[in-house]
């Protein structure tokens, strides 16, 4: 494990264009400093991948907001009109995907499944241009992994191993995403002691995390 | 004591309705709007768990002002409360519960509901799209769907022939309620089951633009 | 929650000719309890999915002793010679699957899902008859889903909602076989009240367990 | 103390050359039998987690008598311990660790290894059926892969031309460790890299029925 680096040192990591999972739901799970640390560092093209797009202000909203996104990758963008507003200006494209399958795709990736094979979507729009798989009678649609460059965590508790806990309905997306980081940086509100947390309560094993962001001064 | 059916809101008329189709013992996904309001009129202890697709399976009330903690939030991402026995699950697992057909009931609001009982709720092309969230995901895997919504919208009826906007799902609903009629979508279209307080048949026909099956005296809804 | 039975009064709830989800590794983390009643029961032709048949005496090697069981599901044998001696006798049929699959096909029918699409046994014995589906141009081989009339699970505490705990290398294959079992039952070491396992040390949600089995006298 | 290879068993022999592939801060995995053997040959204060496909990340050294647990054991069965900062997954995020290329090395025994470098482990068709366990999942996702053997069986060579036994996979291993040699399988054969300490260079030869490469001097193993 590496010593804890700053949530700037953390940004300065990314570079324009790269792919980047930001858990969160609504913002709740969301590492806010290393967002925010992001958005200041003035980072063009990203493709964030992110449940939703939050509110102007709130979760991966400063991102977009700064204009650092160039695609984004979720299911819910409703509450963000930055989101609306770039999308028709045609500034920002919007894939949005449901998101039991977007979670399960982000799954398949950091567990080296093909994809992901889903009854949800069939007969929708979401269906358009994919391949249906029949396995025991049942259509199912295939879905593709989904996989980035970078996965930014927000956790509960860390220790210098990188073992990583989460707190209620902050855990969301948050164990799924740190599964499937080439690079995985964790943003946790404590660090603590090796061996302080019981191994059955560790739910991200540190041997998934790359990079542990100190904690707030 | 038993509210005046007269004197309640339209939503709550939809949610009190809503309320008694909910099961003792059951696993339940309520969505934003309308069906939020559902849980505030289900009579106390009757083991029922609301889960949020956010992995908290046994949400509780709103917490008491300056009680909440930004860890446990509901899907809008304000706080709630986790009733004794609550658990939490990560995103994947949520969705296992849902598409898995572990989850007995959801109730989501929709902006049409055609004659096959196919619900459009995720976007207006062009004009609003907020997208699909969880609903793609519930309509599918849950093993009952209620659609609670006002019956219509600018003056449309919202329960059409066929859907015209894009589908969340081409699975058949199993009921849907509004502050005029229950109606239940079944293989040969919908049953026109129940009609509100001081609500006529007639003024249901005319409010909806997709045609209704109506078997003999249609009751009033019973709002206990 | 239903008040908690016997180990007796579950094996009785599985007839003749039942499949049934088992967990545990080499015996650890088996119901040891509901498996010795079962065994007692004299039930036959079950067919058994878990992940190794352990020894005679061990994990699930009483139910083989007895007789109770015509097909096995698992990955590994090689340690019970009662397995071996029936299945050249032609009376138990095996089904070898290699042990990731084995767990995510379980976890598929949990979840909803169609199918695993795995990288795990193309060009061996494994994919013989199986399809081959590409996906990003790299082949994967589509194993269906596994599921049960019954899962039988080994926890460590349980409330009265059912909500289970697990306790280190006893966890293994218990959280994923609860999602997938038409009955549920567990076996907990401890049954606690309503509200003593913290939301966040819930690795099954009690909607998910439809019997709990009374702790030992 | 340097352990005199003189003395050493060849099983011994073979964990202590595999132990030095181990890089520090690594993720592994330990197959049973010799491979189990390898952790003991390991330079303390390396950051080298050790993990069992059930579920424990961090495995530690066998406890002290009478100190063991049922819940805490290694793929055998066995009580083992855990080091500071180990945790415990479910089996299938063991085999996503696995599958997933989290998992930097494997060490497995093997029956046969072919010239193409391809392993079979799991069955020797109407004689001995035990089942693949793990292995097929650890051959495929390892980004790794080393095996761990005896040379010979009954005087037969288990490095053979091409496998007659069931393979585990098609996948190439990275290198083989026997008492006699350390040999690494890639594109155009396999490559005598090392000779045992007192073996000869024709030895090998003579006890591999699959042809090895040869590229001048082969030095001895150093098994500091």
């Amino acid at each position: 494990m590496h010593p804890a680096i700053t949530p700037e040192d953390a940004a300065a990591l990314i570079p324009d264009g790269a792919s980047v999972l930001l858990s969160g739901f609504m913002g709740v799970g969301t590492p806010d400093r290393v967002v925010r640390a992001l958005a200041a560092s003035g980072r063009r093209n990203l493709t964030l991948i992110v449940n939703d797009a939050a509110r102007p202000h709130l979760g991966v909203g400063p991102l977009i907001a700064a204009r650092c996104v160039r695609k984004f990758i979720g299911s819910h963008i409703g509450l963000n009109p930055d989101v609306q507003a770039q999308m028709r200006a045609g500034t920002l494209e919007v894939d949005l995907v449901p998101q039991g399958t977007f979670v399960e795709r982000i799954r398949a990736a950091g567990m080296g499944l093909g994809g992901v094979l889903t009854p949800t979507g069939l007969g929708t729009l979401v269906a358009k241009g994919k391949r249906v798989i029949e396995v025991e009678g049942k259509p199912f649609l295939l879905e593709p992994p989904l996989r980035a460059d970078f996965a930014l965590i927000a956790a509960r508790s860390c220790d210098y191993v990188g073992n990583l806990t989460y707190m209620l309905s902050a855990t969301n997306f948050n164990p799924i995403m740190a599964l499937a980081g080439a690079v995985v940086i964790a943003e946790p509100e404590e660090i603590v002691p090796i061996g302080m947390i019981p191994p059955d309560a560790v739910k991200t094993p540190g041997v998934l995390v790359d990079h542990v962001i100190r904690r707030a001064a | 004591m038993r509210p005046d059916p007269h004197l309640m809101t339209p939503k709550d008329l939809i949610a009190r309705r809503v309320a008694q189709e909910i099961r003792p013992g059951t696993l339940v996904n309520l969505g934003i709007g309308i069906p939020t309001r559902v849980s505030d009129h289900l009579p106390e202890g009757m083991g029922v768990f609301f889960q949020w697709e956010n992995g908290v399976v046994g949400l509780g009330h709103r917490p008491p002002e300056g009680m909440g903690d930004r860890h446990l939030t509901d899907a809008g991402g304000s706080c709630v409360s986790a009733v004794p026995g609550a658990s939490i699950i990560d995103s994947a697992f949520s969705f296992g519960l849902i598409r898995g057909g572990h989850l007995d009931l959801t109730v989501l609001g929709g902006l049409q509901v055609d004659a096959r009982g196919r619900l459009a709720n995720w976007m207006i092309p062009g004009e609003y799209v907020p997208g699909m969230g969880g609903a793609m995901d519930l309509v599918t895997g849950a093993k009952r769907v209620i659609v609670a919504m006002l019956h219509c919208v600018h003056g449309q009826s919202k329960i059409v022939p066929e859907c015209t906007l894009p589908l969340t799902s081409p699975r058949r609903v199993d009921l849907i309620v509004t502050e005029l009629a229950v109606i239940a979508p079944r293989e040969d279209g919908l049953h026109l089951l129940e009609t509100a307080p001081d609500v006529s048949l007639a003024e249901v026909l005319a409010a909806t633009a997709a045609p209704l099956l109506v078997a003999g005296e249609v009751p009033e809804m019973d709002l206990r």
